[in-house]
C-alpha cells in the first residue's frame, strides 16, 4: 500500500511537543508513531523519547572495530617481522613484543574509528536513502514533523498539526 | 522561536548565575546562522592581506625546499653530529599544537563543557592543519624524500618490510591514525553544518555541500546516532592524542643520546604539546574574533576560560620540566648532567633560559583577570608562549646534538643557515594559508552547538523561574 | 712511445703483464657506435685479466725519499689502490698516506696533458714533436752550450735517471746538477759525517731500550718513515722501550712520546752538553771522553742550562740518569735542532751524547757499502740552491732544466730565484703538472706520473743492506702526449752522444740492460729473461750486506761556552715552522686525500693556520679562529689561530706546504705559504738555511673565522674513557698476544 | 604460511642477541683489536679508507662545517678530563675511530626501513639503496660513526679523470643515504666467497681490512672471531673481553683490552688496547 507523507513547521519545540502528543494520543487508523519523524536544526531528546524507542547500534560497529584493530593489527605486523627476509637487529629479537603493541595500539584506535563513523552512516542509510519533504528552515531555526502514513488518514494529521499554530505544511502525493 | 525578553527571568539569572555569561543566549538561531555565513562570503581586506602574505611566506619555504632537493641535505648547513637541525624541533612544534584542537574538543565535550562550543571547530581544524604541516617536515627533512614510501608497511616485491622497532615507524602510524583520525572527527562534527551551507549556498557551492552533507536533515535519528559516534570518537581521540605525542617522545627517550634518554619524557612532551596548542588557539581566537567580526560567539568570558585552562597546563609543563632538571640531577649521570650544565651555560644559554622564561614566568600573565580581559596583551602573550615552547623543543634537539656522548664530535655556535629558515617560516605560511582556506570553504563556529548552547540557556532559566 | 720502433706494449708483453696495460686502450671508445667494432667475446680475454679480479703489481713508490715498495691493485687495467710491498725491507708491506695518495697524482684533474711553450707571457700547448724540436734546437747535438751554461735543477733524484742526468750533463762538459731541497737534511748529514763518518747512520730503534730524540720526526716525516714506525712499533713491544722528545714545536714523533719537554728553540745543543754533564757524573761514561772535552763541559751545569732552554733543572739530571738506567740508548737529532745558526754544533753535542753512551754498534750502525754507489742519491740542499741563484744572477746561466721541485714556491721572499729566473734565456720544466716553477719556464714537458713508467731507485736511507727498488708502469699511459722523465733523458743522450746510446732505443731497455749487468752482484743463476721477470715481480732487488761500522770522531764536537739563546724585544716569538708528513715542501698540496686528511695534531684540513700556546693566547686575548698577522723582518703572512698546548710558549708555529698560488685546484688559495717570512739566518758551518731561526711579531687583526677542522670545541676527553691510559709498570706485555710488524 | 611460520619459529624468532656463545658454531664473526699504544695518529688509514671505499674529498668548504666523510678518523685529546694541561708532557691520546659494529647497536633498531641491520656474521651493515636519510641512526649512535651524504658527491669529488680511481667493488653513494664503515666488506665477501668455491673457511690473515692492511705500526689487527685460532680470537681472549658482556671480569687487572663505552651495552666488535706511558720518564 503505498503512503504518503506530510511535514509541519514549527516555531519551537513546545508546540512541536504539543503536536506529537496529540497525534501519539489520536490512534488514528493507518498511522504510526514509528512512522513520525522529528526534523530539527539541534537534538532534542525529550521530543525524541514522544516517538518511542529507537536504538542505536553504532557503539556495536565500534566494538567490532575495535576486536578487529586490534587482533588484525598485532597478528599482520608479528607476521610480518617473521616471514619473508629476517631483519636482524642487534640487541632486539625479530618479533619484539612492546613495539608490536604500540603499533597494534594506533591500529586499534584506527580502525574503531572509522568502523564507529562507517557504522554511524550505516544506520543514517546514508548516502543514499533520504527522506522526503524537507524545508531549508529546519537547518535554521524551525522543528518539523514528517509523518508517513496512509493517503487518507494524511488530512486528519494535517488537521492534527492545524491545531498548534504549524508555520506551514507541506505535503505530497502518496507514492 | 525562543526569546527571552522576561524582565524577571534576567534578574534571576543575574542573582542565581553569578558567573559570566559565555555567549549572550538572546541571539537569535536565524542570527546565528547568519553572522556564521556571512564569515564565508566575499573576502574582506583584512583576509587578503593575511591570505597572501601566508601564501608569500609559503612559496619561499617551496624555493628553499627545492633548493635543498636538488643540492642535497648540506644545502640546510646540517653536519654529523646536528643530523637533525630546526626540522625535528619544528615538527615537533607543530605535532604538539595540533592536540589542544583534540583536548578541547573531545575532553570538554565529554564533560560537557558548553564554552568549547563556539571555537572547538577551529581548533580542531588547527589540529588538522598543524599535523599536515608536522607530515611535511618528515618529508622535508628525509634526505631520499622521493623514497619516502619505504616507511610505509605495505605488501612489495622486495620482501622488505619497515623496521617495526624504529620509534619513526611508530611515529609514522601514529600521527597517520590521528590525521585519519582528526579529519574523520572534524568532518563528522560538521556535518549537521554543512547542511545549514547546503540549504543556504547556491550553484557550485550548492552542490559541494550537498555533497558533504551526505544528505542531512536533522532527523531524530539521525541526531541520535550522530551523539553516540560523536562521543565515541571522541572517546577514542583522547587517548589517541596522548599516544600520539608520547610516541613522538619515544623518538628521543628511547635513544642513548644524554638529555634524551629520560623517562618522564612522553608526559612532559604530551603537557608541552597541550600548552602550545592552548596558547594558539588563544591567538587563533583573537585574530578569528577580529578578521571575521566573531565578536557574538568568541566572546571574552570563553576566552577567559581558554586563559584560565592554558595557566593549569603552563604549571604543568612547568612541573614536568622542573622534574626533567631534577631527575637528571639527582641521577647523577654525569654525562646528562654535563649536558644539562651546557644548556644553562653553554653556547644555547640565552635560548634555554629565555625557554624556561617565556614558558614558566609569562605564563603568569594568564593568572590576572585584568590582563586576561586585554585582548592585544593576550595575543603578545600567547605568541611568547609559542615561542616559548618552539624554544623547547629546539633545546631538546639542537644542544643534544651539540654537546653529546662524543666530545670529539662536539659543535659549538651551531645554528641553521637560510634554508632552513625558510622552510620553518613556510609552515607557518603553509599552516596559515590553509587555514585561511578554510574559513572561507567551511564554517569555523559550530552553529548547530551554538544554538544548543543558546538553547539550553533558555531552558536552564526557565526551569529555575 | 712515438720515437721508439718497438711499441711498448710489446715489451710488456714479454714481461707479463700485458694485459694490465692493453686493455685500456679501449676506454672512451666510440667505435662501437659507428659500428666498427666486432662482438668480443670475453671467454678469453687478455693475459692475466680476469674481469672483476683486482690483480696486483710490484712497483715503487716515488712520493718521497724512502722508496717503499708498493703493489699496485689494477683492476680492467686501471690501477686503483696501492698497498705496500712485504717483500720490501723498507715497507715491510707498509704504505703511509702520502704513498696511498700517489693514484691522485696520477688521476689528478689538473695534471699536464700536452706539452707547453711560452709564446709571449703565455703557455701554449703545443705537439710533443714542435717541443722536442725547440728542446733539441737548443740541447741537441747542435748545442754550443758548455760547462757552467747549463743547469739542471732537480730534487731528490737516485737510480739510472741520476746516472743519465749526470751523463746528459757531462756531455756540455758540465757538472751543474743542483739537487736542491726546501727541507733539506743537510745539517744533520753534515754533522752526523762529521761525528760517525757517515751522513746517515741507520737507526736501530727497535732495539734502543730509550731514545731521546730532539726533535727528530721519525714517525712522520723522517727518511723513512713508514720504515720507522715498524720499528717504532717492535720498539713499544715488551721490554717496552721509552721515548722522550724534546722539541720546541710537537711533532707527530713528540705526540708519541712517553715525555715530552717544550724547549727554547736553538738551545738544543746546550741541554744536549747539560745531559752530557750530567752523565759524567757516572764513573762508567767519565773515561769515555777527552779530559778536555770534559773540561768544556764543566759550565753546562743544570741549572745554567736549565735558565737558557726553558727545561726545568731536575728533568735534566732525571734524564740523565734515566740515559744511564735504559741501555742501549738511542739519542736522534732533528730538524727543528738542527735548522739555527749553531744546528751544527747543536748537532754534534746531541750526537756526542750517543758516544758517551757507547750507542755505537747496539742502535746505531753505519749504512752498508754497497756496489752500486752511483745510484745512490744525492741529497738536496739550500747551498747548492744559492751558487745556481748566484750564478743566474751573473747571467752565467744559459739554459735551465727543472725537474721535482719548485723553487718559486718553495725558496724564501729574499731569495730572488723567480727574478733571477728571467735572465736564463732557456728554462725546461719537466713535471706532471704545472706549478709556480713551470709556470715561469719556456717550455715545459709532461712527464709520465710514477704509475705509468719504468725507473729504478735507491733510497738515501737503508735499513739493511742494499735493495735495488723497481718501478714499473701498473696500467697503460693515461695521455698519450706525456712521457717519461728517463725517455726524455735518452732521447737528448742519442743526440749528444749517438754512438753510446743508440743501442737503447728508450729509457725501458737501458734500465733492463744495466740492472741485468748488475746481475753477478746479486749472485743470481737465473736466465736473464727470469732475472728481469723476478725483479719486477718482486719490485725489489736484495741484497744483503753488513752494516759499516761507525768510525766516531769526537775531535769533530767543539764545546764552547753555553751561549743564551737571542731574545729580539722587536720580534718577540720565535717562528718554528713544521712540516706535515703528507704535504711536505708543498709539491703534495694538489692532492685531495692529503688535503682532506687533517693535521694529526691540530686536526686542521684544507687550511693554514698559527699555533700559539693556550697560556701566550690568554695574555695576548687571542681566541681560536682570530686572524693574526705573523711578521717577520722578510714579509707577513695572515692565518687563524689555533691554541695548541704543545708549543713552547715563547713560540708560534705555522705548517709549511700550503699557500700555493699556480698548482690546480685542490692547492690554489688554500692557506699562507710561510717559506716567505723566512729571515735570511744560515747556519755557520754549512752556510744552509737555517729554517728555524726566523723571528716574528703577531699581530691581531681584528677579524675572526671558523676554523677548518674536525674536532669540536673541546680537546679532552671530559671523563669519557675513550684514550685509556695504563702505567707502563703495570702492564704486562710479555703475556700479551701481539702481532710485531717485520 | 605466515601465522604459522610465527608460531613454528617463535623461539628463534624471540632471541635477543648478543647472547653467550653466539658464534661458537658460526663460520664467522668478524672483529678488530686496535692496540692504542701502537698507533701513532699518522692518518696512513683513514687515506687507506678512502682509496679503498670510494669516499668523497668534501673540500675545504664542507670540511669547515663538520660534513666530512672519513669513515674511520684519528682523534687527538689532550687529556682525560676536563681540564687542558699546560704542556701535553706525556704526549698526545689519539684514537681511531671507526664503525665499532656493535653486536647490540643502536643505530639498528631505529632505522624506520630497516637500511641497516646485522648480518649472519657479525657486521652491522648499511644497505645504501633502502635508506631513506633519515639521519636518525646517526642520531643514536654514541660514537657519531655515521656519515651522511650530505651533498652530491659523485658529480663533485671526482673530477675527471680521478672517477678512473674508484674501486668497482664499492658503490659510490648517492645524496641523502647514510654510509659508514663496513669492515672492507666486499674484501669479505670476496674471500668468503673464494674459501666456499675451495671448500673451507676463510683463513687467518687471508683478508684484511685496508686501514689494517695499511697501518705502519700494524697497530690494527683484524680477523674471526669466531675461528679459535685465529689471532684476534687469541687476543680477544687473552685481553679477556667476552663479546656478550657488558661488563668485563678480568683475572687479570694488567691486561690492557676495554671497549668504548661498553655500558651503554652496545657490546662493540672493536677491543682497544689501552696506551701506554713510563710515568718514570
Amino acid at each position: 500500500m503505498s503512503k504518503a507523507h506530510t511535514l509541519a513547521l514549527f516555531n519551537d519545540f513546545e508546540a512541536a511537543g504539543r503536536a506529537l502528543q496529540e497525534l501519539k494520543a489520536s490512534n488514528l487508523p493507518g498511522f504510526r508513531m514509528d512512522d513520525v519523524l522529528i526534523k530539527s536544526p539541534i537534538e532534542h531528546p525529550e521530543l525524541s523519547e514522544m516517538l518511542g524507542s529507537r536504538p542505536v547500534y553504532v557503539q556495536l560497529y565500534t566494538m567490532a572495530g575495535a576486536v578487529l584493530g586490534s587482533t588484525i593489527g598485532f597478528t599482520l605486523i608479528a607476521s610480518a617481522q617473521a616471514n619473508f627476509l629476517q631483519q636482524i637487529r642487534g640487541g632486539r629479537p625479530i618479533v619484539p613484543i612492546p613495539p608490536d603493541m604500540v603499533l597494534t595500539y594506533e591500529l586499534f584506535i584506527l580502525i574503531g574509528v572509522l568502523m564507529t563513523v562507517v557504522g554511524c552512516f550505516i544506520a543514517w542509510k546514508l548516502p543514499g536513502n533520504r527522506s522526503p519533504l524537507y524545508n531549508t528552515r529546519i537547518s535554521e531555526d524551525k522543528i518539523g514533523i514528517l509523518v508517513k502514513a496512509d493517503p487518507l488518514v494524511i488530512p486528519k494529521v494535517n488537521g492534527i498539526f492545524e491545531r498548534h499554530q504549524p508555520l506551514e505544511i507541506m505535503g505530497e502525493k502518496g507514492r | 522561536m525562543i526569546q527571552a525578553t522576561d524582565e524577571k527571568d534576567i534578574e534571576i539569572e543575574r542573582r542565581f548565575v553569578p558567573k559570566a555569561k559565555d555567549i549572550n543566549d538572546e541571539i537569535a538561531w536565524a542570527q546565528i546562522n547568519k553572522d556564521v555565513l556571512r564569515s564565508m562570503e566575499r573576502p574582506r581586506l583584512m583576509y587578503w592581506v593575511i591570505f597572501l602574505a601566508s601564501l608569500a611566506l609559503f612559496g619561499f619555504g617551496v624555493y628553499c625546499e627545492i633548493y635543498q632537493y636538488q643540492n642535497g641535505m648540506g644545502a640546510a648547513d646540517l653536519n654529523n653530529p646536528q643530523v637533525w637541525g630546526w626540522y625535528i624541533a619544528t615538527f615537533i612544534f607543530w605535532i604538539g599544537m595540533s592536540h589542544s584542537g583534540t583536548l578541547l574538543s573531545a575532553i570538554l565535550h565529554i564533560m560537557h563543557a558548553d564554552w568549547r562550543k563556539p571555537i572547538y571547530r577551529f581548533a580542531e581544524a588547527m589540529t588538522t592543519f598543524s599535523l599536515m604541516t608536522a607530515g611535511l617536515f618528515v618529508l622535508v627533512h628525509l634526505g631520499r624524500v622521493w623514497e619516502f614510501y619505504y616507511v610505509v608497511a605495505y605488501p612489495n616485491e622486495r620482501w622488505a618490510w619497515p623496521n617495526f622497532n624504529s620509534p619513526l615507524v611508530w611515529d609514522a602510524t601514529a600521527i597517520g591514525t590521528y590525521l585519519t583520525s582528526s579529519i574523520v572527527f572534524l568532518y563528522f562534527g560538521m556535518i549537521p553544518d554543512l547542511a545549514i551551507c547546503r540549504d543556504n549556498a547556491k550553484g557550485v557551492r550548492k552542490k559541494f555541500y550537498w555533497l558533504l552533507s551526505l544528505g542531512w536533515q536533522g532527523t531524530d535519528r539521525q541526531w541520535a546516532n550522530f551523539r553516540v559516534a560523536y562521543l565515541t570518537v571522541a572517546c577514542f581521540l583522547i587517548p589517541l592524542a596522548v599516544s600520539v605525542h608520547s610516541i613522538v617522545a619515544t623518538d628521543f627517550a628511547v635513544s642513548q643520546q644524554p638529555g634524551w634518554h629520560i623517562t618522564s619524557f612522553p608526559p612532559y612532551f604530551v603537557a608541552g604539546a597541550l600548552y602550545s596548542g592552548c596558547a594558539a588557539i588563544i591567538t587563533l581566537f583573537i585574530v578569528l574574533r577580529y578578521v571575521f567580526r566573531f565578536e557574538e560567539y568568541m566572546t571574552m568570558p570563553i576566552l577567559d576560560k581558554t586563559c584560565r585552562l592554558t595557566f593549569a597546563i603552563a604549571m604543568v609543563w612547568t612541573y614536568l620540566n622542573l622534574v626533567e632538571y631534577a631527575s637528571v640531577w639527582y641521577g647523577d649521570d654525569p654525562v646528562a648532567k654535563q649536558t644539562l650544565l651546557f644548556r644553562a651555560t653553554g653556547d644555547y644559554a640565552t635560548y634555554w633560559w629565555a625557554m624556561n622564561f617565556l614558558g614558566s614566568v609569562v605564563p603568569f600573565a594568564l593568572a590576572f583577570k585584568s590582563l586576561r580581559n586585554n585582548i592585544p596583551v593576550m595575543l603578545v602573550v600567547s605568541l611568547l608562549l609559542n615561542l616559548g615552547m618552539w624554544l623547547e623543543r629546539f633545546m631538546i634537539v639542537t644542544p643534544t646534538f651539540a654537546h653529546g656522548y662524543y666530545p670529539w664530535t662536539w659543535t659549538d655556535h651551531w645554528m641553521p643557515n637560510w634554508v632552513q629558515y625558510g622552510i620553518v617560516a613556510g609552515s607557518f605560511g603553509w599552516f596559515s594559508m590553509l587555514f585561511m582556506l578554510f574559513c572561507k570553504i567551511f564554517p569555523t563556529v559550530s552553529m548547530y552547538e551554538v544554538k544548543e548552547m543558546v538553547y539550553h540557556r533558555f531552558v536552564a532559566r526557565k526551569a529555575r523561574a | 712511445m712515438s720515437s721508439s720502433k718497438i711499441d711498448r706494449r710489446d715489451f710488456l708483453r714479454v714481461l707479463g703483464i700485458s694485459g694490465a696495460a692493453a686493455t685500456l686502450a679501449g676506454c672512451g671508445n666510440t667505435s662501437i657506435e659507428s659500428g666498427a667494432e666486432l662482438v668480443e667475446s670475453f671467454v678469453q680475454p687478455e693475459d692475466f685479466v680476469v674481469p672483476g679480479v683486482g690483480v696486483y703489481y710490484a712497483s715503487t713508490c716515488a712520493q718521497c725519499g724512502s722508496g717503499c715498495g708498493v703493489m699496485g691493485r689494477v683492476r680492467e687495467g686501471r690501477v686503483l689502490k696501492l698497498e705496500g710491498n712485504p717483500k720490501s725491507v723498507i715497507s715491510g708491506g707498509k704504505i703511509c698516506g702520502l704513498g696511498q695518495a700517489a693514484v691522485q697524482v696520477h688521476y689528478n684533474p689538473d695534471r699536464l696533458t700536452k706539452p707547453m711553450l711560452r709564446e709571449g707571457d703565455a703557455l701554449k700547448a703545443v705537439s710533443w714533436e714542435k717541443a722536442m724540436g725547440v728542446l733539441t734546437a737548443r740541447l741537441g747535438s747542435g748545442s754550443s752550450l758548455t760547462g757552467e751554461q747549463i743547469a739542471f735543477l732537480t730534487g731528490e733524484v737516485s737510480g739510472h735517471q741520476k746516472v743519465l742526468l749526470a751523463n746528459f750533463l757531462e756531455s756540455f762538459g758540465s757538472t751543474n746538477h743542483v739537487v736542491y731541497d726546501a727541507l733539506s737534511p743537510a745539517v744533520g748529514h753534515e754533522a752526523s759525517k762529521a761525528v760517525y763518518g757517515v751522513e746517515q747512520p741507520v737507526l736501530q730503534i727497535d732495539k734502543a731500550r730509550l731514545i731521546l730524540s730532539f726533535g727528530n720526526d721519525f714517525l712522520g716525516t723522517g727518511p723513512s718513515p713508514v720504515h720507522m714506525a715498524a720499528q717504532y712499533a717492535r720498539f713499544r713491544k715488551a721490554p717496552r722501550g721509552t721515548l722522550i722528545q724534546v722539541e720546541p714545536r710537537m711533532t707527530l714523533t713528540g705526540a708519541n712520546a712517553d715525555r715530552w719537554y717544550a724547549i727554547r728553540p736553538g738551545t738544543e745543543g746546550v741541554l744536549a752538553l747539560g745531559i752530557a754533564h750530567s752523565l759524567l757524573q757516572h764513573p762508567e761514561y767519565a773515561h769515555s771522553i777527552s779530559q778536555e772535552l770534559a773540561a768544556a763541559l764543566k759550565p753546562y751545569d743544570k741549572e745554567t742550562v736549565a735558565e737558557i732552554t726553558g727545561i726545568s733543572a731536575d728533568a735534566i739530571p732525571h734524564i740523565a740518569s734515566l740515559l744511564w738506567e735504559k741501555s742501549p740508548s738511542l739519542v736522534l737529532s732533528g730538524p727543528s735542532a738542527e735548522g739555527h745558526v749553531r744546528g751544527f754544533s747543536n748537532a754534534t753535542a746531541i750526537h756526542l751524547l750517543n758516544l758517551i753512551l757507547d750507542n755505537r754498534g747496539k742502535t746505531l750502525q753505519g749504512q752498508a757499502n754497497h756496489p752500486f754507489p752511483q745510484l745512490s742519491p744525492v741529497s738536496g740542499s739550500y747551498a747548492a740552491l744559492t751558487r745556481l741563484n748566484q750564478a743566474m744572477s751573473a747571467g752565467k746561466c744559459q739554459a735551465l732544466l727543472i725537474a721535482g721541485c719548485n723553487p718559486a714556491f718553495t725558496a724564501p721572499t729574499f731569495v730572488p730565484f723567480a727574478s733571477n729566473m728571467s735572465k736564463v734565456p732557456f728554462k725546461v720544466a719537466f713535471t706532471t703538472q704545472l706549478d709556480e716553477t713551470a709556470r715561469q719556464c719556456d717550455l715545459v714537458l709532461p712527464l709520465l706520473s710514477p704509475l705509468e713508467d719504468f725507473g729504478t731507485h735507491v733510497a738515501g736511507y737503508q735499513p739493511a743492506g742494499v735493495e735495488l727498488m723497481i718501478q714499473q708502469p701498473l696500467m697503460e699511459k693515461l695521455y698519450p702526449e706525456t712521457k717519461g722523465f728517463g725517455d726524455i733523458l735518452v732521447d737528448l743522450l742519442k743526440q749528444r752522444k749517438p754512438d753510446a746510446y743508440k743501442a737503447f732505443p728508450d729509457y725501458y731497455s737501458y734500465i733492463k740492460t744495466a740492472v741485468l749487468k748488475a746481475k753477478p752482484v746479486f749472485k743470481s743463476k737465473e736466465s736473464d729473461d727470469n732475472f728481469w721477470e723476478d725483479a719486477l715481480r718482486n719490485g725489489v732487488l736484495d741484497l744483503d750486506l753488513p752494516a759499516a761500522q761507525i768510525d766516531a770522531k769526537v775531535s769533530a764536537i767543539k764545546v764552547g761556552a753555553p751561549q743564551a739563546a737571542e731574545t729580539g724585544m722587536q720580534y718577540p716569538f720565535y717562528f718554528v715552522p713544521s712540516v706535515r708528513a703528507d704535504l711536505r715542501d708543498g709539491r703534495h698540496a694538489n692532492l685531495p686525500w692529503l688535503q682532506e686528511s687533517p693535521d694529526p695534531l691540530t686536526s686542521v684540513a684544507w687550511d693554514s693556520w698559527v699555533e700559539i700556546h693556550p697560556t701566550t693566547a690568554v695574555q695576548m686575548q687571542i681566541r681560536e679562529g682570530d686572524v693574526l698577522e705573523v711578521q717577520s723582518t722578510t714579509g707577513s703572512v695572515r692565518a687563524k689561530a689555533y691554541l695548541f698546548p704543545g708549543i713552547q710558549p715563547d713560540t708560534i708555529s705555522m705548517p709549511l706546504g700550503q699557500g700555493h698560488t699556480g698548482y690546480g685546484r685542490y692547492a690554489d688559495g688554500i692557506g699562507v705559504n710561510p717559506f716567505k717570512i723566512l729571515d735570511p739566518n744560515f747556519e755557520e758551518q754549512t752556510g744552509e738555511l737555517a729554517m728555524y731561526a726566523t723571528r716574528v711579531i703577531i699581530k691581531k687583526t681584528g677579524e675572526n673565522a671558523k676554523m677548518v677542522k674536525d674536532e669540536g670545541p673541546t680537546t679532552l676527553q671530559q671523563g669519557r674513557k675513550l684514550v685509556v691510559t695504563m702505567a707502563a709498570d703495570q702492564a704486562e706485555l710479555a703475556k700479551e698476544i701481539t702481532r710485531v710488524a717485520q | 604460511m605466515s601465522l604459522s611460520n610465527l608460531i613454528k619459529n617463535w623461539s628463534t624468532l624471540r632471541v635477543k642477541r648478543p647472547y653467550e656463545d653466539q658464534y661458537k658454531d658460526k663460520d664467522y664473526k668478524w672483529a678488530m683489536v686496535i692496540d692504542l699504544d701502537a698507533c701513532t695518529g699518522c692518518n696512513a688509514c683513514t687515506t687507506a679508507c678512502y682509496a679503498e671505499n670510494n669516499l668523497p674529498v668534501v673540500g675545504k668548504e664542507a670540511f669547515s662545517k663538520g660534513q666530512a666523510m672519513h669513515w674511520i678518523r684519528i682523534e687527538r685529546y689532550w687529556g682525560e678530563g676536563d681540564e687542558l694541561p699546560k704542556f701535553p708532557d706525556r704526549g698526545a691520546q689519539f684514537l681511531p675511530m671507526l664503525c665499532q659494529q656493535c653486536e647490540s647497536a643502536p643505530c639498528e633498531v631505529v632505522c624506520p626501513v630497516g637500511a641497516t641491520h646485522h648480518t649472519p656474521d657479525g657486521l652491522n651493515s648499511q644497505v645504501y639503496n633502502r635508506c631513506i636519510g633519515s639521519r636518525y641512526c646517526s642520531a643514536n649512535c654514541p660514537y657519531k660513526v655515521r656519515y651522511f651524504n650530505w651533498w652530491q658527491y659523485p658529480e663533485r669529488a671526482w673530477p675527471n679523470p680521478l672517477e678512473q680511481q674508484l674501486n668497482p667493488d664499492v658503490t659510490v653513494r648517492s645524496k641523502g643515504v647514510m654510509e659508514k664503515c663496513t669492515f672492507c666488506v666486499q674484501r669479505l665477501v670476496e674471500a668468503k666467497n673464494r674459501a666456499r668455491t675451495e671448500g673451507r673457511r676463510v683463513e687467518d690473515g687471508e683478508v684484511t681490512t685496508a686501514c689494517a692492511q695499511a697501518c705502519p705500526t700494524s697497530a690494527i689487527t683484524f680477523g674471526n672471531l669466531a675461528d679459535s685460532k685465529s689471532q684476534v680470537a687469541k687476543m680477544w681472549e687473552r685481553q679477556q673481553v667476552d663479546l656478550a658482556k657488558d661488563k668485563q671480569e678480568k683475572s687479570d687487572e694488567n691486561m690492557r683490552g676495554y671497549r668504548i663505552f661498553e655500558d651503554l651495552r652496545t657490546y662493540p666488535s672493536i677491543v682497544y688496547m689501552e696506551r701506554i706511558r713510563d710515568l718514570q720518564a
